[in-house]
């Protein structure tokens, strides 16, 4: 069978002893969108409620 | 240290009289028991899921609600006139008070226990056989340890209004533990496994009551003394 | 016991916040066997707070209180042992008898004889013959009678009653008056809460005004209660 | 304009800007994830989620519920309100935090473990975590006294805490696991130095957010308490 002799690209580095068959890391970048997007929208939210209350008491 | 025990044992006796004379609280736990393993009865398909797998699970599930109802009472029966005032200007130490008050709570949980084991068996026929021993042994340690927590927390929740809704709320996470020891006992008990498998979860039900009762006997004075 | 001149109540410097609220803003208090001291103020003024206070039930945030020379503190239960409360409430069960009650609190103050004793106080209050019933089934009265049978159970010395003649007729009340005069010795020192200093005005040996958490006025009693009340009510409002 | 008032407007300030500056920190430590840190060859991009998760659970577990515990065990031997008012501040932002550690586990999971929900020591710990603080903001909505409401709740704080190494032993016997040596230790054993710096900056920044964060709500209850106090006084 011949080798793949393909190499991971450049920027990635294999933490794991590498598999017998280098391959490209899985496209599931989609995730790592979603969970930014869900924690942001969290310490957003709030933080946003904590400067309301605050202004709320200086009036 | 006797005096301490007096006391305790008279304000225990003090609870269990009352409860057996208006048996409440009692007969509601036992009927709640008795519902909950009938629903689970026939919310499963005894074809698929084998009884004996299942049965550990479904025996701690009802246990720990029904005795939920049971320890609420405990406190809320306090509040009748400020009988509680008269507890606390006694000369009583507040760790036998709460002992009095714990040993009612763990006989009361333990007669639920005593009413509702028999119709487990009842309802899934099952054949204990060698391992009775074994699952009263784990009933007793798993139901000293969570009652030790939930007559702190009744006496807590005593002065909402909805004591019933927040003891629930309050204890839940802390029978998680014990539940997964007893269960994690009780099935290689029910499978007749060796003892080694059933160790594990026995010496964790074990360290758990020593941790807990202790914590709640220091802790006790700080709920109730304003 | 402690020397014969030595108060049996000594309350120094009682301080208690309820959240924003000063409920006692540094209260000193001396009682002696034989002193009535009738506790009078505007609601709110901190009288049940300092009631609660001198009964062990409400730790001070400041201050302490020595009832026959030991010190109310949590870890010191036989410091309670000589405090009697009689509170508007009766602190009985319903689920037990009156006779179940009393011996209840006569095993909790480790009495010799529990059921005798319970039977004696009864009688004192002539509920005797209702021993064996329970406390929801008496008149308000009767279960007036029995709370203090109940707080007489271990005799006090130092005996607290908070608000005592509320809810009572005027027989009732009368009773009451009799009672407390003969519940008045040498050895035992009283303090009555309550709103009309008429009430117990002849019992009391003295009087405290408690206005916003400190002592309006705190000393002997005067003669004239119609006079009293004059100076009272520039008390209250200063 | 009473002290406490005074006080408790310029923690608010102080909340506010430090609030403001981690979260600016937060988006730098995103960016610096997505453009300026490699791609885990075997996991993908999906393993950046990585460094948002793990300091958030690491703050949280060993930074907000602890001091949560901790004040509340020291009220109880102090009766000092100001710790009553920090354990109640450090219990709200604990509770945002183990959101935010349960919102992404999942997503993380979903890609890596094939699988939502994992009984994974750390992820169990959180969910646990999480419903105590359910219950610790009920009971302190349900008490009206604040004497009460302040000893209750150290009460269940403590109760809590000790409750912590018996959820390591239930997850340890529930997936019949030799016992892990550290639940929080970052899954990759050993990181390259390029990931390890945007770790760590992950977690200077998660704990200046939960700085931020329990500076304001402090202030909050700091200014709302001086106010009731100015009515009743």
């Amino acid at each position: 069978m011949q080798a793949d002799t393909t190499r991971a690209p450049a920027d990635t580095v294999a933490l794991t002893a590498p598999a017998e068959v280098p391959f490209m890391p899985p496209h599931n970048g989609g995730y790592m969108v979603a969970a930014y997007v869900v924690a942001a929208a969290v310490y957003l939210v709030y933080a946003a409620s904590l400067i309301l209350r605050a202004r709320a008491e200086r009036r | 240290m006797g005096r301490a025990l007096r006391h305790a044992l008279a304000i225990a006796g003090k609870d269990l009289r009352m409860e057996l004379r208006t048996r409440t609280s009692l007969l509601s736990a036992a009927v709640f028991a008795a519902l909950v393993l009938m629903v689970f009865n026939f919310a499963r398909d005894p074809t698929a899921v084998a009884t004996v797998d299942l049965a550990p699970s479904i025996l701690w599930v009802t246990v720990t609600f029904a005795s939920v109802v049971a320890m609420n009472r405990a406190f809320t029966v306090e509040r009748e006139n400020g009988a509680f005032d008269g507890l606390l200007l006694a000369p009583v130490s507040r760790e036998s008070l709460y002992l009095g008050k714990y040993l009612a709570n763990l006989a009361f949980v333990l007669i639920v226990e005593a009413i509702t084991l028999p119709l487990f068996v009842l309802f899934f026929n099952l054949d204990l056989g060698g391992a009775l021993p074994g699952l009263l042994l784990t009933l007793l340690l798993a139901t000293i340890g969570f009652v030790a927590v939930g007559t702190v927390f009744s006496a807590m929740v005593a002065k909402t209004r909805f004591a019933e809704l927040m003891l629930p709320i309050l204890l839940l996470p802390f029978m998680v533990p014990p539940l997964i020891f007893a269960v994690k006992t009780t099935v290689p008990l029910f499978a007749g496994r060796p003892l080694s498998d059933v160790l594990p979860g026995l010496r964790f039900l074990a360290l758990y009551d020593v941790a807990f009762v202790t914590l709640s006997v220091l802790l006790f004075s700080a709920v109730v003394d304003e | 016991m402690p020397p014969a001149d030595a108060p049996l109540v000594a309350a120094r410097g009682l301080a208690r916040r309820y959240g924003p609220v000063h409920a006692l803003r540094g209260v000193d208090l001396d009682l002696h066997p034989g002193d009535v001291l009738l506790l009078l103020g505007p609601n709110g003024a901190g009288k049940s707070t300092l009631l609660r206070s001198l009964a062990g039930l409400l730790r001070p945030q400041a201050g302490s209180v020595m009832v026959a020379g030991r010190r109310l503190s949590g870890d010191d239960p036989d410091a309670r042992r000589p405090i009697g409360l009689l509170s508007h409430q009766s602190l009985l069960y319903d689920e037990l008898t009156l006779l179940e009650n009393l011996v209840l609190a006569g095993r909790l103050y480790d009495l010799p004889d529990p059921r005798a004793r319970a039977e004696t106080v009864l009688a004192r209050q002539a509920l005797l013959e209702r021993k064996d019933d329970r406390p929801r089934q008496l008149s308000r009265g009767m279960q007036q009678r029995a709370a203090i049978a109940r707080a007489l159970m271990h005799d006090p010395t130092l005996l607290l009653l908070d608000e005592p003649f509320t809810g009572l007729d005027a027989v009732a009340g009368d009773r009451l008056r009799a009672l407390l005069g003969e519940l008045r010795t040498a050895e035992r020192a009283m303090v009555i809460v309550t709103h009309h200093a008429s009430e117990a005005w002849d019992l009391a040996t003295r009087v405290g005004v408690l206005v916003g958490g400190r002592w309006g006025y705190l000393g002997p009693r005067p003669a004239d209660l119609a006079a009293f009340h004059l100076t009272y009510q520039e008390v209250a409002r200063g | 304009m009473t002290p406490d008032a005074a006080r408790a407007r310029s923690l608010m300030t102080r909340g506010v800007v430090l609030t403001v500056l981690a979260l600016i920190g937060q988006a730098a430590v995103m960016l610096l994830a997505i453009q300026f840190t490699p791609v885990e060859a075997r996991q993908g991009m999906a393993q950046k989620i990585f460094y948002v998760h793990v300091p958030a659970a690491v703050i949280a577990l060993w930074v907000a519920v602890p001091l949560t515990a901790f004040a509340g065990l020291l009220y109880l031997w102090l009766h000092d309100p100001r710790l009553d008012r920090f354990a109640a501040a450090s219990a709200e932002v604990s509770t945002v935090l183990c959101g935010i550690v349960l919102a992404t586990g999942p997503i993380w999971g979903k890609p890596i473990w094939g699988t939502w929900w994992t009984w994974d020591g750390r992820l169990t710990l959180t969910l646990f975590l999480f419903f105590l603080l359910l219950g610790y903001h009920t009971l302190r909505a349900a008490i009206r006294d604040p004497g009460d409401r302040a000893r209750f709740s150290a009460v269940l704080g403590v109760m809590g805490l000790v409750l912590v190494p018996f959820i390591h032993l239930s997850v340890y016997l529930w997936r019949g696991l030799h016992p892990q040596p550290v639940v929080l230790k970052p899954s990759a054993p050993s990181l390259p130095p390029e990931m390890l710096r945007t770790l760590l900056s992950g977690f200077a920044v998660a704990f200046l957010l939960y700085l931020g964060f329990v500076t304001l709500r402090y202030g909050i209850q700091l200014a709302r308490d001086a106010r009731e106090a100015a009515h009743a006084g």
